[in-house]
C-alpha cells in the first residue's frame, strides 16, 4: 500500500531504442500537477482569510504507516501550519499494520472526538462506506484521497490519482524497457489491498497485445525481508525472466538487491513504484530503470486546504472553488503521477528537497 | 473397633482484622484483582487525559472492538483452560466472514441459511482439532497452526484477493444496531463471557473442564471422559471464531481476506494477562473478559491520546508491561501460593 | 527434649536452635533446640502433617525456614539454599522421587555435579559419567545390567527410580544423610538394602535422618528416635525405650488400635468375577470377588498388581477373557465405564494419578461426583462446598478450609481426602492401590477402619498392597500375582507372610508380554546417534 | 524368607530380526525421524517437479533463507527447553537490524562496533526476561509479548516508518559472500546448530538446561542453578535473535521496520515440528534443524513449482499437515510409549 497513482500523461512514450542488450534509455516526468493545485490551495486561502478556523478540527486517515506517507504527513502538517491550526485539532492516523480493522476503529473513535472533516486513503473502500455514511450525516466532511471511493457519501471529490492509472504506466514502461517482449514477474505485498490489485490490472492490461507475458505474482505480505528472499527465489527459478516490477515501495529494492547479487543487472530489468531513497539509489545505478510515482505531499496539503473549507465557508462554496481544477470527470482533483529514470532524478530530489519531504 | 480419632482439625487462627479489611485482603489475593485493578487505573489515567474517551461514541467503539478479540478470548481460554491452545481462532474467524459472505452473495443463500452453515463448518473444524488432539496426540500448537495457514489460504484461495461485496444487510443490522446506546456486538462480547463463566463455573462440565486441564490422567482415571471435554472446548473455540467472523463483516459490510490474522495472539494475551495458565486447570472468567477489557482500554486509549503513530506500539507494550508487572507486585505481596 | 547424653563424645553434626516455619498463620515446625551427632541413624516419626517432610527440608534448603539457626559442622546453613546445604554435605531422598524424566539414569545420579576426578569442568566427560554412575549403583548394591545407566529414567517402575534416586544421594558422600520415607515404594530385598545402608553410613562417622510410618523398621534400624506432633519435638527416645506402643502414644498423644474385620462375609453372591483376564503384562487372571469381601492382591513389584486394578477399572484394556459385575457382562473401554458399573478406584500415586495439586480441596473431592451432584447439569458452589465438606468431614480430613490447595495438604491428609471422594461415588466394588502408602500409623487405622466400613457395607473390596502385614491384617483372602499370573488365592486362616512370598518369588514361566512392552523395557535410550558405548555391550 | 531381587528387568526376547532391520526401526521410533523422512519427501517430490528447485542458485536462496527463521528456531529451542517461550525474537531480530543500522548510519560508529553494542543490547533484554520469570514469576508468555510491542513499536519509533539506508558495505560482505558455494548466512546456520548441539549435549550446562526444563523441582534439589540456567536460555535467543537482525540488514542492505514480526510463530512452529515439547525437556537440535529446513524446503518449493499465489498458502498448510499426520502415525505404530 504505499502508493497511489498518477493521471498526467506520461512522458515516457516515445523512447525509440529498444535493443535488449542495452537498456533503453527511459525519459520520465516529474511535473506532477503541481502548478495547478498551487493555484488552488491560494484560492482556498483567499477565501478563507480573516475568517475564524477555530472549531475546524480535522484529520488524515492513510492506509499504512509507511514511508510513502511521510511525505503526504509533512504535506498535511504544513497545510494545517499554513492555515493556522493547531497540532491537537489536526490529526495524522497511519495504522500501524496497514490492518483493515485497525483503520475502522480508528474512523469510529475519530467521530466521538468531534472532528470536522477527514481526509482518508481508504483501504477498503466498501468497508468504509457505513462509517462515511453516518459520519456525513453528522456534518463530518470525508475527502477521499490516494485512491477513489465511488459508491459512497465521498464520492464526489477526489484528490489523488487511480492506481489503475500507476500501473498502467509501469506496464507502458515496462514494455519499453524490455523492447516488447519477455517474461515478466510481479512483487507485491498484498493481495488484497485495493492499491495492490488496481495497480496490477493496470500493469497487465498495459502489457495486452505485446510480447510480454507475467508468468509469476508473488506475495511477501508485507514484509521487507520476505520480498527480498522472494525476490531471489524468482530470480533462482526463473531464468528466463528478463523483466521484474515491484508493487510496493520496498518491493524496487528487494528485487534490484537480488538482481544485483546474482550478478543478473544487464539481462534483467526492474519497474517499481515510489521513491524509497534506496529505489532512487538504483535508479541511479541504474538497477532500476523506472519508478513510477506520486505526490501524497500534495494530497496532505491540499487536503488540509479543503477540509478547513468544508468547515468554515460550507461544502458548497468549497465545491465551487474547486471546480475549475478538476479533471473531465468532474471529480477526481489529479494530484499527478511521474515516472523517474535515470534522467530526471535529479529534478525529482530537487522537488522533494524544496517540498521539506527529505 | 475403637479407634481414637487423630485428625482434630486444627482451630482458625484468631483473627484481629475488621470484616472490611479480611473483605480487602481476599480481593487483592484473588488472582484477578490485579488484573481488574489494572483497568481501573488505565481508564481513569487515559480519561483525565483525553476528554473524548468517555464519550458515549467511544465507548461504543470500544464495545464493537470487544466483540471480536474479546469473543476470541473467551473460546482460546477454554481451549488452554484444558491444557490445549487455538492458534487458528484468528484466521478462522477471517474465513468464517469469507465463507458467510460467499454463501450469502455468491451462493445465494439467504443471510440466515450462510450463518449456521458456516458455524456448522466452524464447529467441523474445532471436532478436527479435538480428534486430532486426543486421537493421534498431535500437539495443539501444531495442528491449529496448521488450520490457521489453510484458513488464511482458503480466504485468499476464495476471494482471489478482492472483497466480497453486497452482502444481506442484515450482517450489518447484527452489528450496526444498539440495544439503548449499547452496540449489539458489544452485547454478544457480554453474552459470550456469561455463558462461558456459567458453564465452565456453574455446570459439571465446566468443572470437569478445569479437571482435565489440571491433571489429565487424574481426570481420566476418576472416569471424566477427557476426550469429549477437549474436544468441546476445541469445538467452543471455533464456533466462537465463527460468530466473531460474521460481525465482522457486518460491522465492515464487506467481507475482506485480510481480516482475522493476528488476533490469535491478541487473543492469548488477553487469556494470560487475566490469569489463565498456559499449563491449564487455572483462570476464570472474570479474569479473561477484564484481560480483553484492558487491551481494548490501552488501543483504544492511544488513539484517543493522540499518541504519535510511531510510538503508538512502543507505549501499549509499555503499558502492559507496568500493568503485568503491578499485577506480579500484588502477587508476591499478597498472593497465595503458586505452583 | 535435651540432647542425648549417651553420647558425650560424639562431633555434633547438625545443630538446630530456634527453627521454625510457618505457612500462613500456622505454625508446622518448631523447633527451639536440637542437636544430631556424629554416627548415628536418627529415627523420625510422626503422624501425617506433623511436620516431618518440613524438617527436613529445612535442613536441605528445600524449604525457607522462617527463622533460626542451623550449624552443620560448625559453619552456619544458609536458609533455602539446596546449593549452600549440599556443599555442606547434606543430602536428601524425598518422598517426590525428584528425577528427571527425560534424562539418562547417568545423568541422573549425578545431576548437578560432576563426576569425581574428571578434569573436563564444561564438557560432560561422557565415560566417566558413565563409570562413575555404574559405581554408584554398585556401592548400594545395585548392578548397572539390572539398571542400564544410558535409559531414560521415565521408561523406568516406580521402585527402580526411587532406588536410582537413593544411590543418587548416597553417591554424594553425605556427611548427613536424609531419608524421607525411603521405602515406602520398595519391596523386600531393598527394603533392607537401604537400612543396611543407613547403619553403613552411621558406622563411617555419618549422621542419617531416618523419617519412616513403618515403625518396626525406623525401631531396627535407628540408634535414636525423635517424635514430633504439630510440628513440636514431643519424645527423643533410645531405641530401648522406642516399644511400638510408646511410639505411637507419642505421634497421636493416645492409644490407636484396629481389630481384625468381622469373619466372613455373609452375604455370598459374587459381584466381580475374571475369567482368564488378560491385560499387557497381565494374565491370565480368575477370580471371585463377593460383596462384602475384602481381597488383598499380593505380589513383587512389577508382578502386575497395579495392572489388574487397572484393568478391572478399565483403565487399561484387557486383551482377552471376561469380565462380569453382578451377573452382567463387563467390557469397559475407559475408566468411565468403570465409573458407571460402579467401581471406584484409588490409584498409587497421588500426585501424577489422583490431584489437581494447585486446586482447592474442594474442587478436587468433588472430581468424580461433579455429574452426580449436578441437577440437570447445573452445580451450584453452594452445592458444591457442603458437598465437599461433608466428603472431608466423613474421612477427618485435617484442612484450615475446604478453600485451601490441596497440595497444601499433608501426604495423608491427601490420601484420606481421595478415600472420601472414592466412597462418595458409591461404589459397588472399590480398587485401592497402596491405599496406605506414606500414610501414618493413625490415619492407617483408620483408613482400615474404612475399608472395613465399607465391606460391612456391601462393597466388594480388591486392595494391592506391598505390605504385607497390613493384607495379612484386613484382606479375607489374598490373591497372589506372579510375573502377571494369578498364582494362588489363599484364606485368611492359612495365609502366613511366607506362604505370601513363597508363591510371589517362585520361579514362573514368563508370561507372554506384548513385544512393544518388552522391547520398551529391555531398550535405552539413544541419547543421540553418535552416542558410543551403547549398554547393550554390557549385557551378555 | 527369600526373596529374590525384584529390580532385574526381564530379559530381552529373542529377536529374529537381523541388524540392519532393527537399525531401521530404531531409526523410525526416534522421535526426529518423521520430521527427517518429511524432509527428504518433501525435498524430492518439488525437486521432481520443478526443475530449477534443485539449481545452485535456489539452493543458495534456501541457505539464505534458513539463516533468518533457523537461527531464531535454535534460540527459541533453547527457551522452550527450559518450558519457557520466547514470543519476542521475531520482533527483536527487526529492532536489532534498526539499532545496527542506525549506530552505524546516525550515530556513525563504524559497522563492528554497531554490532557489538546491539548485540549486548539483546543480551540484556534476554537478561530482562530471564530476570523477570525467574524472580517475579512472570508468564514467560506474557513478558516476551511485550518485549515484542515494544520492540516492534522501537523500530518503528526509530525510523519513523523510513528504512535506514546507506549502512556499511561490511553488512553485505558478511550476508552475500560466499565460502565454495555455500553462501555464509547458511554458514551461520550451520555455525549456531553445531554450537547449540554441542552445548546441549555435551556440557554441563545444556544438561542442567535439559533438567531444568524436565523437572525444574528436581533440578534445584540438586542444587542446579535454575534461575541462572533458564535466565541464560533467553540471553542466548536474544543474542542470536540479534545476530540475525544483523544479517538480515546485510542481505538487504538496508534497515527495514517490517522485518521479523511474524517470525516467531515460524521458529516456534520450526521447534514444535523437529519435536521439540512445548512443555520443555524435550527435543534434540537434529529435530530442530530439520524442522526449519522443513518449513524452508516447503515455502520456497510453492514458489518454484508455480503455485497460484492465491493457493499458495492453503498447500503450504496442506503440505505440513500432511508432514505432521505422517510423523504421528509413525508414532503410533513405532513410537515409544508416549507420555
Ligand atoms: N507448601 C505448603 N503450603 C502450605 N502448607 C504446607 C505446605 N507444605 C506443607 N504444609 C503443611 O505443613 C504441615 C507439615 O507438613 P509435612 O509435609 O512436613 O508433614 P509430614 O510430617 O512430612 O507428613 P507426611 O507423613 O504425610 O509426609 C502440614 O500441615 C502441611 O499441610
Ligand atoms: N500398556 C499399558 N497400558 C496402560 N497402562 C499400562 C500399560 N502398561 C503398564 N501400565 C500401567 O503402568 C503402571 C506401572 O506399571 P508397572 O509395571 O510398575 O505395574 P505393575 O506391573 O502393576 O506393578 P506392581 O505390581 O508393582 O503394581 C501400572 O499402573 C500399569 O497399570
Ligand atoms: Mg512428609
Ligand atoms: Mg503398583
Amino acid at each position: 500500500s504505499k502508493n497511489a497513482s498518477g493521471t498526467s500523461a506520461p512522458a515516457a512514450g516515445t523512447s525509440g531504442a529498444s535493443g535488449s542488450a542495452a537498456p533503453p534509455a527511459l525519459a520520465g516526468s516529474v511535473t506532477f500537477n503541481q502548478d495547478n493545485l498551487a493555484k488552488l490551495d491560494a484560492a482556498l486561502k483567499t477565501a478563507l482569510a480573516g475568517k475564524d478556523l477555530s472549531s475546524v478540527n480535522i484529520a488524515m486517515v492513510v492506509n499504512v504507516a509507511a514511508d510513502y506517507w511521510k511525505a503526504g504527513q509533512v504535506g498535511f502538517q504544513k497545510g494545517c501550519s499554513d492555515l493556522g491550526l493547531s497540532g491537537s485539532h489536526c490529526t495524522y492516523f497511519a495504522p500501524p499494520n496497514g490492518k483493515l480493522t485497525e483503520q475502522n476503529s480508528e474512523m469510529e473513535t475519530l467521530r466521538s472526538q468531534g472532528i470536522t472533516g477527514y481526509a482518508i486513503s481508504a483501504i477498503d473502500p466498501t468497508s468504509a462506506a457505513g462509517t462515511i455514511h453516518t459520519d456525513v450525516q453528522h456534518g463530518v466532511s470525508v475527502l477521499a484521497i490516494d485512491s477513489p471511493l465511488p459508491g459512497t457519501d465521498a464520492a464526489s471529490l477526489y484528490l489523488g490519482t487511480p492506481n489503475y492509472t500507476a500501473g498502467q504506466q509501469a506496464g507502458e514502461a515496462m514494455k519499453q524497457v524490455l523492447g516488447g517482449k519477455g517474461k515478466v514477474a510481479v512483487l507485491v505485498g498484498s493481495l488484497t489491498a485495493a492499491n495492490a490489485t488496481q495497480r496490477i490490472q493496470g500493469f497487465e492490461d498495459a502489457l495486452k497485445g505485446s510480447n510480454i507475458t507475467v508468468v509469476q505474482k508473488v506475495n511477501d505480505n508485507l514484509s521487507a525481508a520476505t520480498a527480498t528472499s522472494d525476490a531471489e527465489t524468482i530470480l533462482a527459478n526463473n531464468p528466463d525472466v528478463n523483466g521484474l516490477y515491484g508493487v510496493y515501495s520496498y518491493d524496487g529494492p528487494a528485487l534490484a538487491q537480488a538482481v544485483q547479487s546474482a550478478g543478473k543487472t544487464n539481462s534483467v530489468h526492474i519497474v517499481s513504484d515510489d521513491s524509497d531513497a534506496q529505489t532512487l539509489g538504483f535508479i541511479k545505478s541504474g538497477v532500476i530503470s523506472g519508478t513510477v510515482v506520486q505526490m501524497p505531499y500534495q494530497q496532505g496539503y491540499t487536503g488540509a486546504y479543503i477540509l478547513a473549507a468544508d468547515k468554515v465557508l460550507g461544502k458548497d462554496a468549497t465545491m465551487a472553488i474547486v471546480k475549475p481544477f478538476l479533471e473531465s470527470d468532474g471529480s477526481t482533483l489529479s494530484s499527478g503521477v511521474g515516472l523517474v529514470t535515470s534522467a530526471d532524478l535529479s529534478a525529482y530530489q530537487a522537488l522533494e528537497t524544496q517540498l521539506g519531504i527529505s | 473397633m475403637t479407634v481414637q480419632s487423630t485428625l482434630t482439625p486444627e482451630e482458625a487462627p484468631p483473627r484481629g482484622q475488621p470484616a472490611a479489611a479480611r473483605l480487602l485482603r481476599k480481593l487483592a489475593e484473588s488472582p484477578e484483582a490485579g488484573v481488574i485493578v489494572a483497568c481501573v487505573l488505565v481508564f481513569a489515567i487515559i480519561a483525565a487525559n483525553a476528554p473524548t474517551y468517555t464519550s458515549v461514541g467511544n465507548l461504543q467503539v470500544m464495545g464493537r472492538d470487544l466483540a471480536q478479540v474479546g469473543i476470541l478470548a473467551v473460546g482460546e481460554s477454554v481451549v488452554i483452560l484444558t491444557g490445549g491452545i487455538d492458534l487458528s481462532v484468528g484466521a478462522l474467524a477471517g474465513l468464517a466472514g469469507i465463507l458467510t459472505a460467499w454463501f450469502n452473495v455468491n451462493q445465494g443463500l439467504p443471510a440466515p441459511v450462510a450463518i449456521v452453515l458456516t458455524l456448522v463448518i466452524c464447529a467441523g473444524v474445532g471436532l478436527w482439532h479435538g480428534t486430532m488432539v486426543t486421537r493421534l496426540n498431535v500437539p495443539p500448537f501444531v495442528i491449529t497452526l496448521v488450520t490457521y495457514t489453510v484458513a488464511q489460504g482458503l480466504a485468499l484461495a476464495i476471494t482471489t484477493g478482492t472483497p466480497i461485496n453486497g452482502i444481506d444487510p442484515l450482517f450489518s443490522n447484527l452489528s450496526q444496531y444498539y440495544i439503548g446506546r449499547v452496540p449489539v456486538p458489544a452485547l454478544f462480547f457480554l453474552g459470550a463471557v456469561a455463558i462461558a463463566w456459567f458453564a465452565l463455573e456453574r455446570t459439571y462440565v465446566g468443572r470437569q473442564i478445569y479437571a482435565v486441564g489440571g491433571n489429565r490422567e487424574a481426570a481420566r482415571l476418576a472416569g471424566i471422559p477427557v476426550a469429549r471435554r477437549v474436544t468441546s472446548a476445541y469445538v467452543s473455540s471455533a464456533v466462537l471464531a465463527g460468530v466473531v467472523g460474521v460481525l465482522v463483516i457486518g460491522r465492515m459490510n464487506v467481507a475482506d481476506p485480510s481480516v482475522g490474522s493476528g488476533w490469535e495472539l491478541t487473543a492469548i494475551a488477553a487469556a494470560v494477562v487475566g490469569g489463565v495458565s498456559l499449563f491449564g486447570g487455572e483462570g476464570r472468567m472474570v479474569g479473561i473478559a477484564a484481560g480483553a477489557i484492558l487491551l481494548e482500554f490501552i488501543a483504544n486509549g492511544l488513539l484517543a491520546l493522540h499518541v504519535n503513530t510511531y510510538y503508538q506500539t512502543v507505549v501499549q507494550g509499555a503499558v502492559l508491561g507496568a500493568a503485568i508487572l503491578l499485577d506480579r507486585l500484588r502477587a508476591r505481596f499478597f498472593g497465595r501460593i503458586q505452583r | 527434649m535435651a540432647a542425648l547424653d549417651d553420647a558425650p563424645g560424639r562431633a555434633v553434626t547438625a545443630r538446630l536452635r530456634g527453627v521454625h516455619k510457618s505457612y500462613g498463620p500456622v505454625r508446622v515446625l518448631d523447633l527451639p533446640e536440637l542437636d544430631l551427632y556424629a554416627g548415628q541413624v536418627v529415627g523420625v516419626v510422626g503422624e501425617n502433617g506433623a511436620g516431618k517432610s518440613t524438617l527436613m527440608g529445612t535442613l536441605s534448603g528445600s524449604v525457607r525456614r522462617d527463622g533460626g539457626e542451623i550449624e552443620i559442622d560448625g559453619s552456619a546453613l544458609v536458609p533455602g539454599s539446596t546449593e549452600a546445604a549440599a556443599s555442606l554435605g547434606i543430602a536428601m531422598v524425598s518422598q517426590e522421587f525428584p528425577l528427571v524424566g527425560q534424562l539418562s539414569v547417568a545423568e541422573n545420579l549425578l545431576l548437578g555435579r560432576r563426576p569425581r576426578g574428571s578434569r573436563r569442568r564444561v564438557l560432560v566427560d561422557r565415560a566417566a559419567l558413565r563409570r562413575e554412575a555404574r559405581e554408584m549403583l554398585g556401592e548400594i548394591g545395585l548392578s548397572a545390567t539390572a539398571i542400564p545407566v544410558g535409559r531414560q529414567v521415565r521408561t523406568l517402575p516406580v521402585p527402580t527410580r526411587q532406588m536410582i534416586e537413593i544411590a543418587k544421594a548416597w553417591g554424594r558422600r553425605p556427611k548427613l544423610l536424609i531419608l524421607d520415607e525411603p521405602t515406602s515404594s520398595l519391596g523386600p530385598v531393598e527394603g533392607a538394602q537401604v537400612l543396611r545402608l543407613a547403619r553403613e553410613l552411621a558406622a563411617r562417622g555419618g549422621t542419617v535422618l531416618f523419617i519412616g510410618h513403618r515403625l518396626d523398621e525406623v525401631r531396627e534400624v535407628s540408634d535414636r528416635v525423635l517424635v514430633l506432633r504439630n510440628g513440636r519435638l514431643v519424645a527423643d527416645l533410645q531405641p530401648g525405650e522406642a516399644s511400638e506402643e510408646r511410639l505411637i502414644r507419642e505421634m497421636v498423644g493416645g492409644e490407636v488400635t484396629h481389630s481384625r474385620p468381622k469373619d466372613e462375609p455373609t452375604d455370598t453372591s459374587v459381584l466381580l468375577s475374571l475369567r482368564a483376564l488378560t491385560a499387557d503384562g497381565l494374565g491370565p487372571v480368575d477370580l471371585d470377588l463377593r460383596a462384602g469381601e475384602i481381597v488383598g492382591v499380593a505380589g513383587l513389584m512389577g508382578s502386575g498388581r497395579s495392572r489388574l486394578i487397572h484393568t478391572v477399572a478399565g483403565a487399561q484394556p484387557a486383551t482377552g477373557g471376561t469380565m462380569t459385575i453382578a451377573g452382567a457382562a463387563y467390557r469397559p473401554h475407559g475408566p468411565g465405564d468403570g465409573t458407571a458399573a460402579g467401581i471406584a478406584m484409588i490409584p498409587e500415586d497421588r500426585k501424577e494419578q489422583s490431584l489437581v495439586v494447585f486446586a482447592p480441596i474442594r474442587a478436587n473431592v468433588t472430581i468424580p461426583i461433579l455429574r452426580r451432584i449436578s441437577s440437570r447439569g447445573l452445580l451450584g458452589p453452594r452445592r458444591e462446598r457442603s458437598e465437599a465438606e461433608r466428603i472431608t468431614a466423613s474421612v477427618n480430613v485435617r484442612m484450615r478450609s475446604v478453600d485451601q490447595p490441596i497440595g497444601s495438604l499433608s501426604g495423608g491428609n491427601q490420601q484420606r481426602a481421595i478415600f472420601g471422594r472414592a466412597f462418595a461415588t458409591e461404589p459397588r466394588l472399590l480398587l485401592l492401590d497402596e491405599p496406605t502408602r506414606g500414610v501414618d500409623v493413625g490415619a492407617k487405622a483408620e483408613i482400615y477402619e474404612l475399608i472395613d466400613r465399607a465391606a460391612e457395607r456391601g462393597m466388594a473390596v480388591l486392595v494391592a498392597s506391598s505390605e504385607l502385614e497390613e493384607l495379612l491384617w484386613i484382606c479375607h483372602r489374598v490373591a497372589v500375582l506372579n510375573h502377571g499370573r494369578l498364582v494362588e488365592v489363599i484364606d485368611r486362616a492359612e495365609a502366613t507372610k511366607e506362604r505370601i512370598m513363597t508363591a510371589a518369588a517362585g520361579t514362573a514361566p514368563v508370561v507372554p508380554m506384548s513385544d512393544e512392552v518388552l522391547e520398551e523395557m529391555s531398550e535405552e535410550v539413544s541419547e543421540d546417534a553418535s552416542q558410543d558405548v551403547p549398554e547393550h555391550g554390557d549385557a551378555p
